[in-house]
């Protein structure tokens, strides 16, 4: 068992998360493993939300009023603090969706709607290749999907290498003249596998295609920044980094996002509103249709100062060093067998195995008998989990709050559960 | 170890997981199905054969299950369930389980009625465990209409 | 002025506010009047969902640990709570979006990616037309434009009146065998206008056309019965009905939802994923890709069981009283113009305005400075306000937590806002 | 009164407002451009006229706005500052000008550079004003450039 962090001090950090001191049975107490699904939130972020809420709140942007200046400001500024997080060049480039998902669907959608006035290069056609890896989790394939299915495009896909990482092999042929997107996760929410974004950013600029980034599993854990990354398009999730649920981010090159036809429309996307035509304003607005999660940006901010003030190399180097400790001590039970890159020391948050002939379901279920809340099933990454013969993975994963002591129960929670099974006759 | 999961994973559980009733797809059979639980990627093949004759006499439930064990078991249990008897006789049964199953235990359980499917009913307290075991009836009764309309 | 009914204490209700306690300037009490924008949030919506994130959140549907069951409970409680709010026959026909926005772009979307499988009626192609109203917000026209655009289909409207109300006396020509859609609000957002419902559906029956009804301003301030309202589908903001922001509902009937295709893709929608293609889940999930808004849902059931224990009908008379209040006292202030139906006793919520000779902005600039929060400009609804040769209005909005005081300090500083332009030479 | 109030409409803005300077649209023009508020609807048309001697000298501006006192004047005060000055000359005044307004109130702002603009200062610390009194001079540059690429 390694030591946190002398810098990080975990017992200080779990204090602010009140979630945290539940009990699952009078003499369970609750061990949160499942921030891969989504984070808890420090009392930081609820606090910002409510002081907002009791204090500032109006709509944003369509107010004259003092009130609506204090929420504008509220919101705005929360765009500010979330470009900042990213190393964004300007708020201009950040976009509030409620999800990854949102985010991921925007993007896909957009591509797909453009007409004459749309540069060629974010107008996916008839014919033309969008590439995606066989790790993705559904929420940057599904609309890929879709895409190629109302466009008459097609998916093609980077497949799996044995070892849990991408294999690259065929990357000269699987991108073409014909690719117009090649789309990837950051981190598996799997295997944690962290994928090669300079080689397929420097494959996909070769062609011309888009790059389209899925940090929804990297920016929780490790340092995200968008001005180094070389990609053109990012998407993350607020609430698996410590912010609500019902917000995510677009980050996109201002270039782009605008030359990129809207999505949603509605109120406070127009320029202006005839009873037979509309025209759009400027990005960010033009991708905001409608009232905004306010509060949620807010609380986002928050989230983001909470982990700026930890710092995300802590974190990720905090992440990491459990991540370790987990595959040694799973790796050291009979029957278990880890799905995931086990000797990459980059890979943070997650960690996923199987249990010889036991379905995932019924692990987790022993497992929760223990306090221990992990994830089981695919994950919504079924195709990956085809592709190595598995139905599902047990998943556990960490956050900021993880202590050593939580990953040792873990370790013996499944070595119970092994046990536990195997005590039938 | 915990009383919730002594109740869950019954001998008699993990005795039909392990060795479950009347497993693997036969013929004849009237209709197929195939039915997923998304959530966890769970999948059970289903084959009804019913009686030519008009009293609509289960002769064979087939199947092949990929799941946890509760959800294995359930399948087991339900084709020992049903097979011999008539659709109207074993409605009952299905009606039965299916309302304890959902009752999140306030509902007991008939062992006259759902024999081993008492076992199951451990599940009962657990929402995410529930779908699991009720896939297979839920598979039963797609299987069942499928069969009527094609016998019609 | 009229005092508020017996059995509705405003003054204790006022008390559930915590915002409302705000000063602007040291002498100058916040009076909120622009509920109509965004609403603001009782203790008991902040309680809920700080209560919720404090002790039951997890992801939902997605795992087998107890605090998922937890939190999917909570989820789902308040898909059954909405459902009852809105006397819906099931909580499966209940859809969790981001916003009205989101659920009138998620109508209009689906309506136009369907394939072979879908029936022609939930299928509006080219020739086809989209009957809209000149009273709409952006949100109920602008996704009807870019359908239409999409799809080669026509978008027409019934006119305005001159007595803000809908000019109905050529429907019987504008509602024709291919009218796929008719589209409307409840009530204006600017006028109050309350629209014919059974009127406009008995119009869109007689050709077989689906009916989509903007509840965004009529759900927080009258009872809204789907089960007698006659129409298909229908669109709802959580922040409107003192519900947080990045919450909307879309209510439709189960056997019309269950042939639509997805909008949004990705995780908790699906049915089965291979990388080349997906099946889709039954609704409501099939429309709620990604980790829903959880919290938010909660914090809208709160919101329901808060305006449920006043009563709708105790709500719609309370806010019909302050409206004729309002209405009464400005009609007496030479210059100023009523915009909207001043004689429909059914109006509730909104009151907008003209003042002769003076901008929208400036209007609201005198007021917000005597601490009245109204909002100015086209409220999204800009092809109304040019219908009647205006650039903007001025429109006071009213709440369950207005008072009789409030509405005479709006009509006297509206009167004062005349005086004051007046004074200068 | 608030003291806000009175700081915004000075006796000089709704003078401006009432009776603004260069108002109308006018001929001969190198550009037009049309300016909205998407969040207000205020609108303006505006129009430049460069010498043609390369001093690119202001020889007219006309406007046509229709928006709030505060836009109003700006537009107003915004013609009478630019008319007669070289583009050179004047962007001084443009940078200034707009560095104030989106100040807040912090920048003071040098009435020797922008006369009446002074004026207009008082919206600053409204968010929702600054847009109002900044159109204007979006407009000015953006016929600024069209006119440049219209004349090269
Ligand atoms: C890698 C990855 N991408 C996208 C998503 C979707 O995020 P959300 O559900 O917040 O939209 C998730 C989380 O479920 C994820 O793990
Ligand atoms: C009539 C009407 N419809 C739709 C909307 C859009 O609601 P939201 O911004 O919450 O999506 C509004 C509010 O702005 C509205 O007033």
């Amino acid at each position: 068992m390694s030591a946190p962090s002398r810098e990080f001090d975990v017992e200080a950090i779990r204090a602010d998360f009140p979630i945290l001191s539940r009990m699952l049975d009078p003499d369970t107490p609750m061990i949160y493993l499942d921030g891969g699904a989504t984070s808890q939130r420090p009392r930081q972020v609820l606090d910002a939300e409510v002081a907002y809420l009791t204090h500032d709140h109006a709509a944003v942007k369509r107010g004259a009023h003092r009130m609506a200046g204090a929420a504008t400001d509220a919101y705005e500024d929360a765009r500010e603090r979330v470009a900042d997080f990213l190393g964004a060049p300007s708020p201009d480039e950040v976009v509030f969706t409620k999800s990854a998902t949102e985010a991921l669907n925007l993007i896909a959608h957009s591509l797909g709607i453009g007409d004459g006035s749309t540069p060629e290069r974010l107008r996916v056609r008839e014919g033309d290749e969008i590439l995606v890896t066989e790790m993705e989790h559904h929420a940057n394939l599904v609309p890929w999907q879709e895409l190629a299915r109302r466009t008459g495009a097609t998916v093609r896909w980077i497949p799996m290498a044995e070892d849990f990482t991408l294999d690259d092999s065929e990357l000269g042929s699987l991108v073409t003249e014909r690719t117009k997107v090649i789309a990837f996760t950051h981190q598996s929410n799997v295997l944690g596998t962290v994928n090669p974004v300079e080689r397929l950013v420097e494959a996909a600029r070769s062609v011309g295609a888009l790059t389209v980034l899925d940090a929804a599993q990297s920016a929780p854990h490790m340092p995200v920044d968008v001005s180094t990354l070389g990609v053109d398009l990012v998407a993350l999730s607020g609430h698996k980094m410590l912010g609500p649920t019902g917000i995510g981010v677009l980050w996109g090159r201002y270039e782009l996002l605008e030359q990129m036809p809207p999505f949603l429309t509605g109120g406070s996307m127009i320029e202006i509103v005839h009873m037979d035509h509309s025209t759009y304003a400027e990005p960010p607005a033009r991708f905001e249709a409608g009232t905004p999660p306010i509060s949620q940006a807010v609380g986002l901010a928050a989230a983001c100062d909470y982990l700026d003030a930890l710092g995300m190399e802590a974190v990720a180097a905090h992440e990491q060093a459990l991540t370790q400790q987990a595959l040694t001590g799973l790796a050291g039970i009979d029957g278990v067998r880890i799905i995931g890159p086990a000797a990459s020391p980059q890979r943070t948050g997650a960690v996923s195995f199987d249990v010889a002939g036991r379905h995932p379901h019924d692990v987790g279920q022993v497992l929760d008998s223990l306090g221990l809340q992990v994830r089981v099933g695919h994950h919504c990454a079924w195709p990956l989990h085809r592709r190595f013969g598995l139905h599902g993975t047990t998943r556990a994963s960490f956050s900021v709050h993880t202590t050593a002591a939580e990953v040792d129960a873990l370790v013996a929670g499944v070595a119970h559960t092994v046990d536990f099974f195997g005590s039938f006759s | 170890m915990s009383t919730h999961l002594s109740a869950l994973y019954t001998e008699l559980v993990i005795e039909h997981d392990k060795r479950p009733l009347h497993a693997g797809l036969r013929e004849p059979f009237g209709a197929e199905v195939h039915h997923v639980n998304p959530t966890c990627g769970d999948e059970i093949t289903l084959r009804l054969q019913l009686s030519a004759d008009g009293a609509e006499r289960i002769e064979d439930v087939s199947y092949d299950a990929v799941g946890c064990a509760m959800s294995r078991a359930a399948a087991s249990i339900m084709a020992d369930l049903l097979i011999g008897r008539t659709v109207t006789e074993v409605e009952p049964v299905r009606a039965h389980f299916e309302e304890a199953m959902g009752s999140r235990g306030r509902v007991e359980g008939d062992e006259d009625l759902i024999g081993d499917g008492i076992a199951l009913l451990g599940a009962a307290k657990f929402p995410a465990r529930v779908k699991c075991v009720l896939m297979p009836w839920k598979a039963y009764q797609a299987a069942l209409v499928e069969t009527r309309a094609l016998g019609a």
